[in-house]
């Protein structure tokens, strides 16, 4: 086997896990918070993304500058969501859950195809095709770039919830809503504030991948998969988890396109998911829940 | 009802003579998407085990069955059963990690989505199957190669798909098999207190919707002619197949064939409506709107909804038959109400009821019932249990007192097999317990009920009981029976068609030791039957209790009223922090310094002289 | 006519009146001046993008027949497109066929993608309809047809194909290859083969590689990459293909993974002589082209293509981008578009419109030479129900425009190749 | 003494039961209150009606003169009073310090200092603790942690529920002592206890519920004296 190409594999896994794990962490905050499974998460993300192309298609405007304005847009669409939808049936059956939000999630596609058309597209990335050659193997800078802001949202957020009043309310209802509740926190505001953060993570993750990964309406269903992937693994409601497990995934799937088929690296990422389920199904940092 | 039914039946059985060949297309998906719901409704719905990858089985069962027929020449006729069993293989397989491994709700939905898609990344690879180009199978209209001209052909198939499948929902749903799922959907901790191998009837319970949804693999290859592994094996096949029975009433019979009425012919309207028009995808917002619709109105899905209203409708012409209900309702609770003469019973109740009926096998008394020694268990940094030595002799009735806290309800715990001592035995007509699972041990004989009440919520007083009546009388009409008499017995009659979560407290309580009554046990445990109830409604448990007693059963009762206790008990242990402190009649518990310190502090012993 | 208005009584007339429908056909309306063609494409879901090129297509087509006179050898009978959509859903393309069938359409034609058009064929076959397949090239759909004719099992073949198949697709790309080759004075030795494992890629590159095998030519395929589509990444992929050591890439895309496929290749900066694809739809679309720039320059792929040397394609081209706002006439709506002139020559010529066969046997006889894409000669259908003469055409990105280079006679432009080094 | 809290022929439940009616009872200010009886009489009920976590049926709440009755937990605990629930319910994957400040968020960030500093004071083991995880805390460490995270949002009542479950005996002493300490700077309590004994010794008055009514009210003397309570709780 190559070396050159294992390290190049697994350095460009590496970097590319930054898109992976910002991918994941609005998710993991919405299911960490509320235990609800956002199904319409990959949705919500492409809609960032198509924000970030209007934004830099029709005002010039950068994805990394333009990320505030998705972030700003899916907050309020996920304020709405929570308030209006999950809010309702957050007793109701996990059934239930699961339609509601793949109501939301088929609605938000096809707002998607119906706004922005069929055709697949890509933001074209400010930093283009430029590389840093390290010997024979290159890394590519739009992915260190993303890594880097997965790295700086990842603390951000940690920031936000470890050292805010706020992050520190929405952590401590999610910890134990009773406890909360018992010291005056209103929970369902907290909630639907904590799934606005979530969201607008998933929209500012959209567009900042927007440079990187091509989009279309139908995207959303394959986003979704890929981070509950990534999210299992990494441990459901875990920030630091959903980091890694963006890392994991991404070396996993890149790794198994040096060494198999490149059409059968999902197996690898899928079969990692199941022998996470079998053996630690709260995950590599998640914490058990009884 | 019945004529309700066999006037449907006809109905669906005359119509292709007057429907045109696209309205019998609509009505193929019907009966085709309803079979799937059905089939699924068996694992996903009774016994409550999301599968979100029912696709694979599809795909697994027409691949199966299209390969056997283009390769070897085998009519799907057979290969139909060869697909189905395969698929049902591989529903053993998920399933077994999955129960086995305890993954719930959303893990097991992921469990089963990582299964679905792996099975489509390696049929998409495999070019001896056709790869991601699929199998394309050739018309001919031989009805040997299940094919035929005639398209009404398909729709007898397709509705006889679905009502086989129903027909096993119902036959299910009527035995023992379909009240455990039930039971296991409501509860499954208090189904394994009854007797329930929970792993091997969701094991079953997969199995079976897993074959059947095979079966219609073939049916979709066939009628198809068109196998692509993203169609076949794909998330948004699952989906199709989940969303109708969840929409229709998730576990209930016609959910699933309501919720596809509803939805096939929505699904095809709102594609005519909107989807001719300039804006490609309106008619999936319209459909995705309906669903979010769905959920908020009829949270529980459409066919609850359904009958309750039907129900309420039919109140006057069928009050004769509610009426009788009303009657009873105003017996005295606690009294022996329902035995006005007349009322027929296939069983005579056994009024002073020796419930377990074969005085003969009972092993000889000199032995000691159950053994415990050096039992011991920690959470984290707190010794639950601390090397406890019990015993409990044949007929005995013992108690086991303690401050809060002390490790009760972990002693009931360890000896009913919810958890494993970390040292110790526990011996049990003389067969140790320890690495049993809690049905194994209920159906040794060793019965419990739980200090927080755990009936299964939607299911009545008399189907609650019933699942306890079946580890003993596998047969559901006789469990039926015995369960009404234990439902006699501990005084619900009158209340024995309620929905278990309507019952007040007190009523609960009777439930939960009714319950683990009709599992006829040799020994009981009690853990709190009468906290939170009030002296009018604790007189008539004792003298239940007592009863019981009386007919033979041991027992071990956690209790905190000690006048209870100490009325009911010929032995009385006292755990404090995990230890036990005293042992002795009641009345040497009762004057017993240590005691009396653990329950009221030392202050209390040095200020009343005893 | 007045538009058809759906409201609830008309759908449960068409569902539940339908023996009626059958009976007599169009009650209460005059005997009408159209002919009913159903066109069934997938627009919305994955394919949503070439299936609503393909529904344009035929519509303008059918716009043009009508306003010439209709089918003027049958008293200039009207064309009228019923219009289905299949969501890239097998069920749906029998659905949706059953469905335009029950409102009178007496032909088919779709659908883009294979699995749903062999739901719809084994309709045609079993309702006796004929179907037109505009698009759709998995070549067992109509050899699976043809062989249960020849084997006695079926009487009549109504299903026909105006488009490359799989294996043609194949020969032709390995042809041209060589030709271009040659044509440059160029010897590349060691090929990488690059595709999408999907339906589309998949049925390409094994065409690609049998013909190639078959051709057993100077070059080499050193590896083939297939990779899930659509992909999230495809740097591994192309790092693999560079430590193979490629003279030429030959990338079988879609549009969604060409987005990731063309920069990696620039930016891994692989030493090639030219990257050269034996299919890739889409890449010529002005979005692709906006998206990815100088990383099309000079890239050649083997697509349908129109044949741009007649003036009437450049017209209809300018039409079909006023209408869809901005997009080009390409592979999805030319052949949707050539397909409906096939269907109205083949009803000029059909002795009856209200017997299938009929129809079926004015198809059989096709020799059409109208069509706007390229093809090898006039439209004709082979045994098995194929063309023959559907072809594709080499065309290379110059200047940031799609334009013709081989075969000669269809070449605007001169090929570059190998390409100039950066 | 004026009344601080006075509840007047209190309901409430849940689902179709009634866990306490007609109960009526009053809190001064600076007293401490034993609300006592056994398993099931409706104690811890009484307590979450009081702090709005469960609705009130019938009856009424006032606090300093004003309805509490219908308001939300989160603006009953804007009005001055904290509950210290049964099973301390903290918040256990964050720190012990997160907890307390938690408590006292209300406030701004001098006074929650000073919270800190007493809450600190009175429990110098949290202070040990500041960084630990509240899950990983012994029993008695986390009741004190729920003690102090009540305090945290110096409420001018304190509802206390069960503050010996399941502890040892010297724990037991150390928080009572405690308790005693901060009643004794002029914090009302109300307070649910099985411990009759502690209870009572930290007591001025109790009051003693038998299914959901009271069935006797008086001093903390008159209480001991009482055959009822003992009964009550040995069965004697």
């Amino acid at each position: 086997m190559d070396v050159t190409l294992v390290l190049q594999g697994l350095l460009s896994g590496l970097l590319f896990g930054g898109v992976y794990s910002l991918m994941a962490v609005g998710l993991t905050l919405i299911f960490g918070v509320m235990r609800v499974v956002n199904f319409a998460h990959g949705d919500m993300m492409v809609w960032g993304m198509y924000l970030s192309y209007l934004l830099a298609t029709r005002a010039g405007i950068d994805p990394y500058l333009s990320f505030v304005v998705s972030a700003a847009a899916l907050f309020a669409l996920g304020l709405l969501v929570q308030r209006g939808l999950v809010d309702r049936v957050i007793d109701a059956p996990h059934e239930m859950q699961i339609l509601l939000m793949l109501g939301v999630a088929l609605v938000l596609e096809n707002l998607a195809l119906v706004a922005f058309g069929p055709e697949p597209t890509r933001v074209r990335s400010p930093l283009g095709a430029a590389t840093l050659w390290l010997g024979p193997v290159f890394v590519d800078l739009a992915r260190l770039v993303t890594f880097v802001v997965a790295v700086l949202l990842t603390v951000a957020l940690s920031l936000f919830l470890y050292r805010t009043d706020l992050g520190r309310t929405i952590r401590a209802a999610a910890d134990n809503t009773y406890g909360a509740l018992v010291i005056g926190i209103d929970v369902r505001r907290v909630y639907a504030v904590a799934f606005g953060v979530g969201a607008a993570c998933v929209g500012a993750a959209g567009a900042l991948v927007s440079s990187i990964l091509p989009f279309q309406p139908p995207t959303g269903l394959s986003l979704s998969v890929t981070s509950f992937n990534i999210v299992i693994i990494g441990g459901m409601g875990s920030l630091l988890g959903a980091f890694i497990g963006g890392l994991l995934v991404s070396v996993a799937e890149s790794l198994g396109a040096v060494f198999l088929k490149p059409s059968l690296k999902e197996l690898v990422s899928f079969s990692l998911l199941i022998v996470i389920l079998l053996f630690r199904p709260a995950g590599l940092f998640g914490k058990r829940t009884s | 009802m019945r004529w309700a039914v066999v006037a449907a039946l006809a109905v669906l059985l005359a119509l292709p003579a007057v429907l045109s060949s696209y309205a019998v297309t609509i009505f193929i998906l019907i009966f085709f998407y309803g079979f799937l719901g059905q089939a699924w409704n068996i694992v996903g719905g009774y016994a409550g085990q999301l599968s979100a990858g029912h696709a694979a089985f599809v795909g697994v069962g027409g691949y199966t069955a299209a390969m056997l027929s283009i390769e070897a020449g085998l009519t799907p006729w057979v290969g139909m059963f060869v697909g189905a069993a395969l698929a049902a293989l591989l529903g053993a397989i998920i399933g077994y990690l999955g129960f086995r491994f305890g993954l719930r709700g959303f893990y097991f939905v992921l469990l089963t989505v990582a299964f679905a898609e792996i099975c489509r990344i390696a049929v998409s690879n495999i070019d001896a199957i056709g790869g991601a180009l699929g199998l394309y199978i050739t018309f001919t209209g031989d009805p040997r190669q299940f094919q035929f001209r005639d398209g009404r052909v398909y729709y007898y198939i397709a509705l006889a798909l679905m009502l086989a499948a129903t027909a096993t929902a119902w036959a299910i749903e009527r035995q023992r098999f379909g009240i455990y799922l039930a039971a296991i959907r409501e509860d499954e901790a208090a189904a394994e207190a009854l007797g329930v191998n929970a792993l091997k009837y969701k094991m079953l319970a997969m199995v079976v919707s897993t074959f059947l949804t095979g079966l219609g693999g073939t049916f979709y290859a066939f009628y198809l002619f068109s196998l692509q592994p993203n169609t076949l094996f794909g998330i948004p096949l699952s989906v199709e197949i989940i969303i109708r029975p969840i929409v229709g009433g998730a576990g209930t019979l016609l959910g699933p064939i309501l919720g596809s009425f509803i939805l096939t012919p929505l699904a095809e309207l709102s594609r005519l409506y909107l989807g001719q028009g300039g804006l490609h995808g309106a008619h999936l917002i319209a459909y995705g709107v309906l669903l979010i619709g769905v959920v908020l109105f009829l949270p529980e899905g459409a066919y609850p909804r359904l009958r309750r209203v039907l129900q309420r409708s039919r109140l006057a012409p069928f009050s004769g038959h509610r009426g009788s209900d009303e009657r009873s309702h105003a017996a005295p609770v606690a009294g022996h109400p329902r035995s006005e003469p007349g009322d027929e019973r296939s069983h005579p109740a056994p009024v002073s009821g020796h419930l377990r009926s074969e005085p003969g096998s009972r092993p000889p008394p000199q032995k000691t019932l159950l053994v415990v020694r050096g039992l011991s268990k920690r959470f984290g940094g707190l010794q639950a249990v601390a090397g406890l030595d019990l015993a409990v002799e044949h007929g005995e009735m013992l108690g086991l007192i303690g401050p809060n806290g002390a490790g009760k309800t972990t002693v009931f715990n360890l000896l009913s097999g919810f958890l494993t001592p970390d040292a110790g035995d526990v011996s049990f007509r003389d067969r140790s317990l320890v690495g049993l699972p809690p049905h194994a041990i209920c159906r040794l004989g060793l019965a419990r009920t739980f200090q927080l009440v755990r009936p299964f919520p939607r299911m009545s007083v008399l189907e609650n009981v019933r699942v306890g009546a079946l580890a003993r009388h596998p047969h559901a009409l006789e469990a039926r029976a015995r369960a009404r008499d234990v439902v006699e017995r501990v005084g619900l009659g009158a209340r024995e068609h309620v929905t278990a979560g309507t019952l007040t407290l007190a009523e609960r309580k009777r439930l939960e030791l009714g319950r683990a009554l009709a599992t006829e046990p040799t020994l009981l445990l009690l853990d709190e039957v009468m906290a939170g109830l009030n002296p009018t409604e604790i007189e008539p448990i004792i003298r239940l209790i007592r009863g019981i007693h009386a007919s033979g059963v041991s027992i071990l009762l956690i209790e905190h009223n000690m006048r209870a206790v100490m009325a009911l008990s010929h032995r009385i242990v006292v755990l404090s922090f995990g230890e036990k402190i005293a042992e002795g009649t009641p009345a040497d518990i009762a004057n017993h310094p240590k005691v009396v310190e653990a329950y009221l502090g030392d202050e209390y012993v040095r200020a009343a002289p005893a | 006519m007045t538009k058809h208005r759906l409201t609830r009584r008309t759908f449960l007339k068409a569902t539940a009146a339908g023996a009626t429908v059958a009976g007599f056909p169009l009650p209460l309306r005059a005997q009408p001046k159209t002919f009913k063609i159903g066109v069934i494409h997938p627009v919305t879901g994955a394919l949503a993008e070439p299936g609503q090129a393909c529904r344009l297509g035929a519509q303008m087509a059918a716009d043009a027949i009508n306003a010439a006179g209709g089918i003027k050898s049958k008293g200039g009978i009207k064309l009228q497109l019923i219009v289905g959509d299949t969501q890239t859903k097998p069920e749906n393309g029998r659905v949706e066929a059953e469905r335009v069938v029950n409102r009178g359409t007496r032909m088919l034609m779709g659908s883009f993608d294979s699995g749903s058009t062999n739901a719809m064929a084994s309709l045609a076959q079993q309702r006796r309809v004929p179907l037109l397949i505009d698009i759709a090239a998995a070549d067992p759909i109509t050899a699976n047809v043809a062989k249960s004719v020849k084997d006695g099992q079926q009487k009549v073949q109504y299903v026909y194909r105006n488009f490359p198949t799989g294996s043609s697709f194949g020969r032709k790309a390995v042809q041209y290859f060589n030709e271009i080759f040659k044509e440059a004075n160029a010897s590349p030795k060691r090929v990488v083969l690059m595709y999408c494992n999907d339906l589309f890629g998949q049925n390409q590159a094994r065409g690609f590689q049998a013909a190639h095998k078959a051709a057993n030519p100077s070059w080499e395929i050193v590896e083939a990459i297939p990779w899930p589509e659509p992909p999230s990444d495809l740097s591994t992929e192309v790092s693999k293909a560079k430590a193979a050591k490629p003279d030429v890439i030959a990338p079988i895309t879609r549009p969604a993974s060409a987005l990731l496929l063309f920069p990696e290749i620039r930016k891994q900066r692989i030493e090639l002589m030219g990257i050269v694809g034996p299919g890739s739809p889409g890449l010529y679309e002005a979005g692709q082209l906006a998206a990815l720039k100088e990383d099309l320059e000079y890239v050649l792929t083997s697509v349908p293509w129109a044949n741009f040397k007649n003036p009437k394609t450049n017209a209809v081209a300018e039409e079909y981008r006023k209408r869809s706002g901005g997009k080009t006439f390409d592979t999805n709506s030319g052949y949707s578009y050539d397909g409906m002139f096939v269907i109205a020559d083949i009803l000029e010529r059909a002795v009856s419109l209200e017997d299938p066969d009929a129809i079926v046997d004015a198809m059989k006889t096709t020799n059409f030479s109208g069509g706007l894409m390229q093809y090898a000669g006039p439209v004709v259908f082979n045994e098995l129900g194929d063309n023959p003469n559907a072809i594709s055409t080499m065309i290379q990105i110059l200047s940031q425009k799609p334009v013709a280079v081989w075969p000669k006679e269809a070449a605007l432009q001169k090929l570059v190749f190998p390409r100039p080094k950066a | 003494m004026s009344a601080l809290l006075r509840l007047d022929g209190l309901e409430a439940g849940y689902g179709d039961l009634t866990a306490v009616s007609g109960v009526s009872l009053e809190v001064r200010r600076g007293e401490a209150v034993a609300l006592i009886g056994a398993n099931g009489a409706g104690k811890t009920t009484t307590l979450r009606a009081i702090s709005g976590l469960l609705p009130v049926r019938a009856g009424r709440i006032e606090f300093e003169g004003a309805r509490l009755d219908g308001l939300a937990s989160a603006r009953i605990v804007a009005r001055g009073i904290t509950h210290v629930p049964e099973g301390r319910q903290l918040f256990p994957t964050m720190t012990v310090r997160d907890n307390l400040e938690l408590g006292g968020r209300a406030a701004d960030r001098r006074h929650r200092d000073d919270a800190l500093e007493l809450v600190f004071t009175l429990f110098p083991r949290l202070h040990e603790r500041e960084r630990q995880l509240a899950g990983t805390l012994s029993g008695g460490e986390q009741q004190m942690c729920a003690i102090g995270r009540g305090l945290m949002a110096r409420p001018r009542l304190l509802l206390l529920d069960e503050p010996s479950l399941g502890l040892a005996p010297v724990t037991v002493k150390l928080i009572f002592d405690t308790l005693q300490r901060v009643n004794g700077d002029g914090m009302t309590m109300l307070l649910v206890e099985q411990n009759v004994p502690r209870a009572l010794q930290l007591s001025h008055r109790g009051y003693v519920l038998e299914n959901g009514r009271i069935v006797l009210e008086g001093t903390r003397e008159s209480l001991r004296a009482s055959p009822h309570v003992k009964q009550a709780y040995l069965g004697l």
